[in-house]
Parts: C-alpha cells; structure tokens; sequence
C-alpha cells in the first residue's frame, strides 16, 4: 500500500516535472526541471526493478546530459524569445 | 577459400566492413592524403563486392539466413522459447538484395566521384567516416530480420546523414538544413520505438517473421502501423511531409546528396517490409493501398508543379526526387490495393509492383547521376543558381552528355531506363484506374519540360564571359558519374535482365509472406 | 572556479575513474557495464573540466587520445566479435564462454553472488564498449566547449 | 543470352531490345549520312566561326543569353492561383513541418480506424 | 520492514515540497539547490529501497548518483558564476 | 614515480572497498585483488598528475590519518550535530541575522583549507562563499553574525566553533608539525 | 491559428495513446516465452549472472555494436561541425 | 492495484514532449521535449517489461527467481545511448545555428523556403 | 535481536527524516539565496547521514547475525553512498554559493559584506 503511493508519487512528480520542463520561459530553469525529471524517471526505473537502465540513466541524465545543454545555454542564450 | 568464407558470411561482412572502415577511417586520415583515399575507395569497393556475392547468393539459393553468434539453429529458435528466435537473424530476400545492389552500386560512384569533389574542404576523414557509416546504415536497414535492430540501423542512418547534411558549416544555412531534417527523423524514429514496444508488449517478439506470423488486426496493431507508416513515409519524403527533402538535398555536398536518395529508398524499403510483410493480408488492403496511392499522386504532382519555378538546380532537382517517389509509392499502392485478390494481382497486380520497385532502382542511377552533374557543374563555377548559369556546354561536354542522359531518363524518353519502369507503372495503373495514369503521365511531361529548361538554362547559349576559363570535370567525378550513366543506359536497353533476374523476385518476396516466415521460422 | 573546487576535482577523479572501471569490469555480475561505466568515467573528465577551464584542460587531456580512445574500444569491440571467424564460428559468437581459463569459468548456476572470471567474450567486450564511451563522451564535450572558446579563425570567417 | 533479347513485357506495352539497338543504330547512320554531306571547308579562327546577323555587330553574350527565371513565364503566370496557395506552405518553420507529419499520421489513424 | 517504506514515502514527499522551491524560485540559484534537495532525497530513497528489496547491488545506482549529480551541479554553478 | 605508486595505492584500497565480501582470501577472492591491481596500475597511470598534483604526502603518515579518521566521525560529528539543532531552532523562529564575513585561516596547504572550508560549510550557521586565493582567507555567509563582528577585519577561524576547536585538528592533521615552523 | 492545430493533434494523440495503453496490463506481460527462455538458460549458456548484460552483449550483441556506432556518429559529426576550416572552403550562394 | 498508471504517465509526458515540439519556438526548448519523449518512450518499455513481484533480473542472493522481463531493459539501454548522442548533435547544431545566425528562434531560421 | 534492531533503525530513519524535512521547511521558508543554502545544505545532509546510517547499523547487525557477506557489502556501499553525498554536497554548496555572489545576488538583510568590498 505504502509503496504504491510512493509509485504513483513518483509518476505524479514526472508528470509535474515534465510540465515544468514545458512551462518555464527561463531555459535554465527548464533545463533544471528537465534535471529533475532525470532523478524521477531514474527512481522509477529503480522502482520498476531495472538497476542497469537505473546507472545508465543517472549517468546520462543527471551528469553529461544537464552539463551539455548548459554548454548550449551559454552559447545560444538564455531566455526563451529574447531576455525579459 | 576466401571465396567460400565469403560466401558462408557475406551478410555479417556485409555490416562489418564499412564499419571497420568508418572505425579506421579518423586513424588513417591523420596519416596521408593517399592513404585515406586508397583505404576508403578499398572499403566501399570490398563492401560492393560482399553486396554482390551476398546478391547472387540470394538468387541462387534463396532466402539467406544468419543469425549473429549461433551456428545451431537450436540455440537460435531453441524448443522451449515459444518457437521465437532468441538472437538477432540477418533475413537477405530478394527485395533486401535488390536495395543491397542498389546501395552497392551508388555508393561505390559516390565515393569515386566524392574523391576529387570534396576534396577541397576540410575535415575530410569526418566526411569519409559519415559516409562509409551511411553506407552500413542502408545495407544494416535493408537485410536485418529483426525489428529493433533495423531502428538501431535507421538512428545511424539518420544521424550519419545528418552529418553529412550538415557538413558544409560556413553561412548556416547546410545546418538549418540539417537540424530540420534530423529533428524530424528523430521524432520519427521515437514512434517507430513506440511501435516495437507495441509489438513486443502483444507478442514479445522483436524478429520480423515472428511479428508477421502473428499478427492479427488488434487495436494495437492499428496504432503500431500507424505509427510506423507515418514515420517510414515521412522518412521517404511523400508529400505532406516532404518538406525536409528539397532542404536538406539541396544543402548537402553533392556526392552525398547521390546517396541520400538511397537512404530515403531504405526507408521506403522499411514501409514496403511493414506494409506487405508484417501484415499482408491481415491488414484492410484497399483503404491501406488508397492511402498509399494518395499519397504517392500528392507526391508526384506537388512534387513536379513544386520544382518547375525552382531557381536553385539541387533544390529542383529535390522536387523531383520527391515527384519520383510518388512514382514507386503509386505502383505498390496499386499493388497493395488489390493484394487480396488473386485474379486482379495476375492481371496487373504485380506488373504494378514491379514497376514500383524497379522505379526504385532507375530512380537511384539518374537521380544519383543528376545529382553528381549539379555538384560537378558547382564544383567548376561554384554557383548553383540557375539565373546566372549559362553556356556551359563549351566547357564541360562529358558533364552535358550525363546530364542529358540522366534528364531524359527521369523524364521517361526511351531507351533509358526511366521509360521502362514508367510504361510498366502506367499500363497497370491503367487498368486499375485510368485517372491515375493520366495523371502520372502528365507529371512525366511536366518533368521533361523543367529539365528542358534546366538544360537549356546551364548548358545552351552563348558562351558567357565569366565562364571562359571553366574546365572540364575532374577524372574521378567523370568515373562515378561514368558509371551512373552507363548503367541508366544499359538497364534501359535491357530492362528485362533487371526486371527477370531481379525485380519480380523481390516482387514476389514482398508479396509471399508465408515464404518469408517460413524461410525464418522454418517449414509450417 | 574556486581553489576548493579544484581541488576537489582532483581527488574526486581517481575516485570516479576507479569506480568507473569497477562498474566496468563487473557489468557482468552486477548492475552496470560498459556503457555505464564508461559514462560514469566521462563524467569525470566533466567534472576535470569544468574545474579546471577549457584551455588549461586541454592541455593534459587531448582530444586526440580521447579519439584514439574511442576508436580502440570500437576496433577492440569488433575485432573480439570478429575474431570468431578464426575459430570458423559466426560473427558475435561467444567463443570464451565455458571453456575454461580466462573468462571462461563455468559458473555454478542458480542465485549467487557470482565470479569475476565468467562470461566469455562479455567482460572483453565491456571494456571495450567503456573505452569507447570514455572516450566519446569526452569528446562531446570538449568539442562542444571548443564552440564557446572563439578562435581565430572562427572570428575570421564568422562575418 | 536469351534474357538479353527478351521483349518485355508490360501488359499492353512492347519492348524487345534488339529493336531498339536496331533503331538506334539506323538513327546513328542517318545522322552519319547528314553529316557527311556538309561541306569540308570550315576552318577555325577565321571570321567563319562569327555570327553573321544581317550585317549588324554581334551583340554581347550577356544580352543573348535567356536566364533560366524567364522560361516559362506563361506557365507560372497561367498557375498562379495555383502557386499562390502551394509555395506558402512551404514556410521553411520546422514546427510547421511537425504540424504536418503529425497531422498526416493522425488523418491516416482516422482512416485506417474508420474503415476497419 | 514498514518503517524503511514509511521514510521512503516521506522523503517522496519531501521531495514534491522542494519542488515547490524549484517552481518559486524567482533566481537560478534557488532552482539549483532546489534540485540538489531533491538529488539528496533521491539518494537516500535509493539506499532505503535497497534495504526494502533485499537486493545489495541496488546501492551502486545511489553512489553513482551522488557522484555525478556533483558535476551537474559545478556546471551550473560555473554557467551562474559567468565563468563558462 | 611516488606520486604513481601513491595513486596507485589509493586506488587499490578503493577498489578493495568496493568488493568487499566476494571471497574467500581475507574478503576478497583471488580474480578480484589480480584484477584490483590492474585497474589500479590503470587509474595510477592516468590520475597520478591529478591527485597529487600539490605533490604534499603528509597524510601518508600513519598518525596523521588517525587522526583524520578519529576527526570525522568525533569533533566534526559533534559540530555537524550542533550545527544542524542551531539550523532546526532557526528554521522554527526564523530569527537569523545574515553577514558575510572574511575568516583568516592561517592555513598554507591545499588540503588544510580545503578541509576547513568543507567544514565551515557543514558546520556551525556558515557557509563558505569564497575563497581570497592568495592567503588563504575564507569569506564566510554567517547566519548570525555574532554582535560586533560586522566591524572586525576579519575574524579568527576558532572563534567560529563552540564545542571544539576544529582548525586546530585540521592543523594537525594537514599542516607541519609545529606551528613555528610556519612561516 | 497554430494553438488551434496543434491543440487539435494533442487531443488526437492523447485519444490515440490512451487506446494504446487501454488493452495493456501493468505488471503482468501477455506473453513471456522469450523471456522466460533469457532467464531460464542464460546463465548457463553465457556465464553471465546478469541477465541484462547477457542479452545486451551476447543474444542482441549486434545492436551494441549498433549502438556504440551511434555514438561514435555523433562524435564525428560534433566534430565536424566544430571543425576548424582552412582556407578555400566552398562558399554556400543564395 | 495500480492499475495503468505508469502507463498514463507515459501517455501525458508523451504528449507534453510533443506539445514542446509543436508549440515552442526556441531550438534548445524544442530539443528538451524531443529529450522528453525520448526518456517516456523508454519508460513504455520498461513498463512492458515489468512483473508483479518480481525482481531484477540478476542473480545474486536475492530471494526469488521471479524475474521481470530482461529484453526491455536491453533495449533501452541502447535507446538511452541513442537519445544522449541525439541531444548532442542537434545541440551542436544549434550552437552553429545561433553562431551564424545570431538566433535559435525559428520564426528566424527560415532561410530555406518556397 | 530483531525488535531492537527495528527499534534502533526506525529511531535513526525518523532522526533523519525530521531533518530532512526541517531542510525542506527552511529552502520555503528562508528570505533569501544564502540563509536557504544554509538549511538544505546542512540539514539534508545530516537527514541523509542519518538515513544511510540505518541502512549500515541493518547491514552490520544482519552481517554479524546471519554470516551473509552480502549485507556486508550493504553496509560499505551504503557508507560510501554516504561519505559521497557529504563530500560532495560540502563543495557544490561552496561553488553555488560562490557563482551566486559573482551573478550579482548579495544575500539579503546582511548586516556587512566583506566579500563585495574585498573585491570592489
């Protein structure tokens, strides 16, 4: 019981994430919210008993992923049409 | 000796060969001009090699099978699996052979008329590293006999292409192309994801023979061919989702540009394996093929009207790719229309597919050809506007023979091998329905009219001043295009060699369904 | 950015590298493998990076070993899958497995918590895949870099 | 042999390759029978190789040559309600592009599930 | 075993809240140690689930976690700092 | 050549760390310490300009790394435990009273003012912001600058801490022995 | 105009992904026979304990090398694009 | 007990990537949704692969050997290696694009039409 | 054995849960950038101390019970986890902190600030 609202929780904050991820207009923020979503969807994984996609995912997203939009971010710029 | 290896394990080679090269490729590009030059030419000549010796093979005995890492076939469909081969089986048929020559062949012209075409830009091992692994993304796409691993090969294709789209950086504009193309082909390649999870998640099975035997026309069947029709068909550039084509052909080097048209073949080959293989019959055939047919006649149709005021030549020529593959999807569609029914299918069934399919092969030699005389003419003059192009027929004669060959085989003037594969589309068609005939036959026309005015635009008139000094193309570009065209013209004398020995076995592949399982899955 | 960091950065690195290629060399017992492993060692030529700057990095870190890297783990890949031919076997066989000597213990079956020596081919071919990654994802990296640091000649033709 | 001189056949269509290479090679000798009959006497870098156009000078390459943009005037004219509507579709907008591939799938999901 | 599983829902929760901050915050800095609340959550879930699975070689996916979270973080911080 | 074999030390012994229980040997089985040493001599080779790259090997010494080891888990723990009730009883009131303020550390090596800037950050209610790079002075967010601290220059680092004095711990274990010495 | 479209083929889609997900079951897979297979003998026949390792580099060991190509695309291709030019380069005309 | 929900999750994320791709007008946005539908398309799959009660799909001393479903997790492990290569070339591209052209705004790169 | 040693984690999970949670309380509540770092850093580090301390003590006691190696393993990964997550939490907090006071964001209410002086 417990655990299955741990679950739906989970998926509840993918979803919010997500959104977030559609919503902000400040990029890093977004790129933050997609970081965010990275964690999530690698807890889910975990939850979903998938240990290796679980690293893969931590590694990819939480670390490399994020660290490459960023060096995006900063060459493109960082507010969604034009500063505010 | 090394024969029968070969022989024994041409579609692995078929894959490890370009791979090895790509992987080489950076190393032996830092060592000298030569080499790199000696190691690709090598490559891509050795790979066509394996292509054709896996081709005969094919002929000869019929579906080859080889399934990486097992030589029992127990440990590949063992007993207790459910009858689901548990590895990764290469599935070569007819049809993958027939892409498999196809790739050969332009691949091979590509890369000797890309030898001196490009060689006056940098990052040179890049290129050869993209296009060697563009290579193996086709010949991977068109042979393997397992679902995901033709996603894997559809991401390489894609992201080498997107590379190599891309590659020409300075002004921007190669990489505006080049981000619409790989954005849609990503998103693209998402639902065909989608797709094999449906299939996995109903049948968990990935092998092709598997999905095919046991498919039945579920709601999720529905949506996974939806998927994957919309993807593979925007992937070929039909029509309401072509707008990638003229951008990204028009943008990329030339030689590459000779073998996007393959790589969109591969998936046009991926839609007809979909279509014909995985559901056949199951699948409602007539609404299926209506939705083929449709858009293969938008293809054609907004594809030619598209091209005629076309100032840039690549980008015209683009359109008219797309107005060419409307070609093929019209004859399959017909195919696939009528694929329930017997009688109907003897009658002109599968003279339409042929025509289909063998519109593959033509198209691939003159677009290819046509192509590589755009980029040569760039390559002298360094434009690629029409307007200001003009009398170059002093200059370049071989550049205006090929040219002219290519053109008037697109535009489907006998002998060349444009008309053969057009006369079999239109007689079908024809019975079929004789609206769609007419109305391919007035795109022909409207095709040879704007390659009259392309011709007439670079190579007729006077002898423009700024032009004086224009030479003729280098000896390599002049082999590759050579090539092209001696074979647009031989396939047009002969058409029935390609149409016996290979076309209406492919045909026949695509359409026997119950062949195919059975070559996989054995007897039964 | 600041002395703290870099010098967290440098005792951090080993760290990483060593568990990286504990992930690595245990892909096969446990959770991980090549590619994990050799994104969890990428990240930490990330993390030398981004502490030390673009220019001083690339100093000790050059984009040509990191190329070498990348295309040995590939050629080590296919050449482990290749060398199958020699023993008349199809390509991907897994020629080691079983047979005894390196990599080729037979394991005991059922739950347990597993030898370092087993899995034929596999463990060669997690190395490789984790050089390749290493390597590779670097690269990315420092190339993407690269597009922020403006050199010469990129002011030259950017007009 | 035999595949080489086959006719193929298309339904209603005929073609044999040995009468095209037939043709061609009457074609080839009609034209070798032309070519013939002119005269020997041309010489290069003589005022043969000018232009004689009613006595007038020769005007510049540049004003004989017909860009490509004016061919074909009447046609485009002709169509242009036609091309009024179709070029604007192609608004180079990637999202546009999007709109289109997903709006296409989901009228081919309407179709196929419509006629079911 | 209930009360590894009762820390694991709060610290899902916790996690929700910080979220909040990552929604709020009206700078980029305030969004970064939003997120690494939420990493740090994230770890410790990770170690309690491996107690609740019984499965040891669950804990590995949480040390690469912590490790790599880390250079995301430096990232955006020298993305901040102007130093990028 | 020392800065390889301490490298190559350092990983080992995390190597070991990390498969522990997989033997029979001690902990370990014999195909674990082979393949330990090889990875090991594989991150010395590649890391030893990183993590000795101040070339300082006084934590080698066994006395010294008592003392880090007693030092974490004793005088920092307490602090931590502190440190974390202070955060508690601010979070509840809110009553804060915020400042950056500059620590003068009179530390020299690399790793001391490493180790009491980690402090400081984990500690009592600062935080470290900055770091003056030349001598070695902390600027520091307090979250209640005690009354009158706003006027000092600076600082000293063992006002900062109640219970214990961490910066001299942290003298012991990084810096040289005496503190005349410094200089 | 756009918002409309668009709004209209998300309401589409979603109708579309809910049938998609409607006939599934989660937690319990329509069939396993392939997988049972995985786990049943793959220990055996490849000395892997883990079995995701074992298809990834042994049953499906194709798509790695797939996969490892993939990436190696995209470092060539971030290469090229962040190339450095020599002299001479072809001029893109509009 | 759960019902579909990870299932529904995917649907929403699913259509909220795609509504960033159709809506959003800045390259970097458009590619974080494209990130997005990539990670949901590998959630699906894992989501195929899961069984009631089982556990992973690796033997060690754990308790049981009922196992969720391995070959899901085969492939997404190759989709994640394909997503991340994907974010690195468009990203690259869009640092070019912006190079050249002084904006990641598609209403602005628009330079290819008619 | 086994109540205490349910006894003793459950104490040490709602040790560092209530921590946990008063860090999230103070990243709401606090003013500004700093006095919120302050919260989160500590106290979710010390909340997660204390949760991976009782996956250690559970480890250790099922180690010493059973003679399983693996809970052994548990409980050194588990600390590894552990000392990871203070080490590294120690020096982003630094670095954030750092970038944000060179962005420009001085904290609020402060009564002085050394560090915009030393550097103007």
């Amino acid at each position: 019981m417990i655990y299955e609202i741990f679950h739906i929780l989970v998926l509840a904050g993918l979803v919010i994430s997500a959104s977030l991820t559609f919503w902000f207009r400040d990029l890093l923020a977004a790129v933050l919210a997609a970081g965010f979503f990275s964690f999530l969807i690698s807890l889910e994984f975990y939850i979903l008993q998938a240990p290796d996609v679980a690293i893969s995912q931590a590694a990819i997203g939480a670390g490399l992923s994020t660290a490459i939009f960023i060096i995006a971010i900063r060459a493109t710029g960082r507010y969604e049409g034009g500063a505010p | 000796m090394i024969l029968e290896f070969v022989w024994t394990h041409a579609p692995a080679l078929l894959v490890a060969i370009p791979l090895l090269g790509a992987f080489l490729c950076p190393v032996i590009g830092k060592i000298s001009r030569t080499t790199r030059t000696a190691w690709v030419a090598g490559i891509m000549l050795v790979s066509a090699i394996v292509a054709f010796i896996l081709a005969s093979r094919v002929l000869t005995e019929g579906t080859v099978l080889y399934s990486f890492g097992a030589f029992d076939p127990t440990l590949t469909i063992p007993m207790d699996s459910g009858g689901i081969p548990i590895r990764i089986i290469f599935t070569v048929d007819a049809m993958s052979a027939f892409m498999d020559i196809i790739c050969a062949t332009v691949g091979f012209s590509a890369i000797a008329y890309s030898l001196s075409a490009e060689s006056r830009n940098s990052g040179l091992e890049g290129y050869y590293t993209l296009f060697l692994l563009m290579v193996c993304g086709v010949f991977g796409m068109v042979s393997t006999g397992d679902f995901f691993n033709f996603f894997v090969f559809l991401e390489i294709l894609s992201m080498a292409s997107a590379g190599i789209i891309a590659y020409r950086v300075d002004g921007g504009v190669a990489v505006e192309a080049a981000i619409k193309y790989f954005v849609l082909s990503s998103v693209g390649a998402i639902f065909v994801l989608f797709a094999i999870g449906i299939y996995y998640g109903q049948y968990d099975a990935l092998n092709m023979a598997v999905i095919a035997s046991r498919i039945q026309w579920s709601t999720l069947d529905m949506i996974a061919l939806v998927m994957l029709v919309a993807a593979l068909a925007m992937k070929c550039g039909a029509v309401p989702m072509h707008f990638w084509t003229p951008d990204a052909y028009s943008m990329a080097p030339s030689s590459a540009t000779a073998f996007l048209v393959v790589a969109s073949q591969a998936s046009l080959y991926g839609l007809f394996r979909v279509l014909f293989t995985f559901y056949n019959v199951t699948l409602n055939a007539a609404t299926m093929g209506w939705i083929i047919i449709i858009l293969g006649v938008l293809s054609m149709v907004v594809g030619v009207t598209m091209a005629i005021p076309q100032k840039d030549v690549k980008r015209l020529m683009a359109y008219h790719a797309v107005s060419q593959t409307g070609y093929m999807l019209l004859g399959v569609g017909v195919g696939l229309a009528v694929l329930g029914n017997q009688p109907l299918m003897e009658s002109f069934g599968y003279m339409a597919m042929s025509g289909g399919v063998f519109h593959i092969l033509n198209h691939a030699l003159y677009k290819g050809l046509l192509f590589l005389t755009a980029g040569a003419i760039f390559y002298r003059i360094g434009t690629r506007n029409l307007n200001k192009m003009g009398g170059l027929g002093h200059n370049m004669k071989w550049t205006m023979i090929f040219f002219i060959i290519g053109a008037l085989a697109i535009a489907g003037i006998p002998p060349l091998n444009g008309f053969a594969s057009k006369l079999m589309i239109y007689e079908s068609v024809f019975i079929f329905n004789p609206v769609l005939a007419i109305i391919a036959m007035v795109v022909s026309i409207l095709t040879l009219a704007s390659f009259v005015k392309v011709f007439h635009s670079i190579f007729m008139g006077p002898q423009l001043p700024e032009y004086a000094g224009v030479k003729e193309a280098p000896p390599s570009m002049l082999l590759g295009m050579g090539i092209l065209a001696s074979l647009a013209v031989i396939f047009g004398l002969f058409p029935d060699l390609v149409v016996t020995t290979l076309v209406n076995p492919a045909v026949h592949a695509l359409t026997d369904q119950g062949a195919y399982i059975a070559s996989v899955l054995g007897g039964a | 950015m600041s002395k703290l960091v870099r010098f967290a950065a440098d005792i951090l690195y080993p760290v990483v590298l060593i568990f990286g290629l504990y992930i690595v060399a245990h892909g096969h017992i446990t959770p991980g493998g090549g590619f994990q492993g050799g994104a969890v060692i990428a990240t930490g030529v990330a993390l030398v990076i981004v502490a030390y700057g673009y220019r001083e990095v690339t100093q000790w870190i050059g984009k040509g070993g990191l190329m070498a890297r990348e295309v040995v783990g590939l050629l080590g890949f296919i050449g482990t899958a290749l060398v199958a031919f020699i023993f008349g076997m199809p390509f991907f066989y897994n020629y080691l497995a079983g047979q005894g000597g390196l990599f080729g213990v037979p394991v005991t079956y059922g739950p347990n918590p597993g030898e370092l020596n087993t899995g034929g081919t596999v463990p060669l071919m997690n190395f490789a895949v984790g050089i390749e990654v290493w390597g590779g994802l670097a690269l990315v990296i420092l190339y993407l870099l690269s597009g922020l640091v403006p050199h010469d000649d990129h002011e030259k033709e950017g007009s | 042999m035999s595949v080489l001189t086959q006719t193929l056949l298309t339904g209603t269509g005929y073609w044999n390759s040995l009468a095209w290479i037939l043709g061609i090679a009457v074609a080839l000798v009609i034209a070798y029978l032309i070519w013939a009959r002119g005269e020997a006497g041309w010489k290069a870098g003589t005022s043969q190789t000018e232009p004689f156009i009613s006595g007038n000078p020769e005007p510049q390459k540049r004003q004989v040559h017909i860009p490509s943009g004016n061919l074909y005037w009447g046609y485009l004219e002709a169509m242009k309600g036609y091309y009024e509507r179709i070029v604007p579709l192609h608004t180079g907008d990637l999202n546009d592009y999007m709109t289109w591939y997903l709006s296409v799938m989901i009228t081919i999901l309407v179709l196929v599930v419509v006629f079911a | 075993m209930d009360q590894w599983l009762i820390a694991v829902l709060i610290l899902g929760c916790l996690m929700m809240l910080a979220a909040v901050r990552l929604i709020l915050g009206p700078t980029g800095p305030d969004r970064v140690i939003a997120v690494d609340t939420v990493n740090t959550f994230t770890i410790a879930a990770m170690v309690i689930l491996g107690v609740v699975y019984q499965e040891i070689i669950f804990v590995d996916v949480a040390i690469v976690y912590g490790l790599l979270s880390f250079v995301a973080t430096l990232y955006v911080a020298k993305y901040i700092g102007g130093e990028l | 050549m020392i800065p390889f074999l301490v490298t190559t030390g350092i990983a080992f012994v995390g190597y070991l760390i990390l498969t522990a229980g997989s033997g029979t040997i001690g902990l370990w089985s014999p195909t674990e310490l082979i393949m330990g040493i090889i990875l090991a001599v594989v991150t010395g080779v590649l890391t030893r300009n990183f993590l000795c790259r101040s070339r300082d090997y006084r934590l080698l010494s066994p006395g010294r790394l008592l003392r880090l080891l007693v030092y974490v888990p004793g005088p920092f723990f307490i602090e931590l435990t502190k440190a974390n009730l202070d955060v508690a009883y601010r979070v509840i009131t809110g009553r804060i009273r915020p400042g950056i303020i500059r620590v003068r550390s009179n530390l020299k090596t690399d790793l001391g003012i490493f180790m009491l800037a980690n402090s400081i950050t984990l500690t009592p209610g600062t935080l470290s912001v900055g770091i003056d790079e030349k001598t070695n002075d902390l600027f520091i967010h307090n979250i209640n600058v005690g009354e009158g601290d706003e006027k000092k220059e600076y600082i000293e680092s063992k006002d900062l801490f109640t219970l214990v004095n961490l910066p001299s711990w942290i003298r012991k274990i990084a810096e040289r022995d005496r503190e005349g010495e410094v200089s | 105009m756009r918002k409309i479209v668009a709004g209209l083929i998300l309401g589409a889609l979603l109708i579309t992904f809910v049938a998609m997900i409607l006939p599934l079951e989660f937690g319990s897979p329509r069939m396993s026979d392939m997988d049972d297979y995985f786990i049943r003998y793959g220990q055996e026949q490849t000395g892997n304990n883990n079995e995701c390792t074992a298809i990834v580099f042994d049953y499906r060991g194709f798509d790695t090398i797939g996969e490892s190509t993939v990436l190696f695309t995209a470092v060539i291709g971030v290469g090229i694009m962040f190339r450095r030019f020599f002299g001479g380069e072809e001029v893109e005309d509009e | 007990m759960l019902w579909n929900l990870p299932y529904l999750a995917v649907v929403i994320i699913t259509v909220i990537g795609l509504a960033a791709i159709l809506l959003k007008k800045n390259l970097i946005k458009m590619m974080l949704g494209i990130n997005i539908l990539q990670s949901s398309a590998n959630l699906f799959l894992i989501s195929l692969g899961y069984r009631e009660g089982g556990i992973a799909p690796i033997y060690t001393l754990a308790p049981s050997t009922h196992m969720v479903l391995p070959t899901p997790q085969a492939l997404c492990l190759t989709s994640i290696v394909i997503g991340l290569a994907t974010s690195a070339l468009m990203l690259s591209f869009a640092v070019i694009i912006h190079k050249k052209y002084g904006t990641v705004d598609l209403d602005q790169i628009r330079r290819l039409q008619g | 054995m086994a109540a205490t040693l349910d006894i003793i984690t459950s104490a040490l999970l709602g040790i560092g849960v209530v921590f946990n949670a008063l860090g999230v309380i103070g990243l709401l509540r606090f003013p500004d950038l700093y006095t919120r770092m302050h919260a989160t850093t500590k106290a979710t580090t010390f909340g997660s101390i204390f949760t991976s301390l009782a996956v250690i003590v559970y480890g250790l006691a099922t180690f010493i019970g059973k003679s399983d190696t693996q809970y052994l393993t548990l409980a050194i990964h588990a600390f590894l986890a552990m000392g990871m997550l203070a080490f590294t939490n120690a020096v982003s907090a630094h670095a954030l902190a750092r970038a944000a006071h060179r962005s420009g964001q001085f904290p609020a209410q402060a009564v002085c600030d050394r560090l915009a002086e030393a550097k103007s």
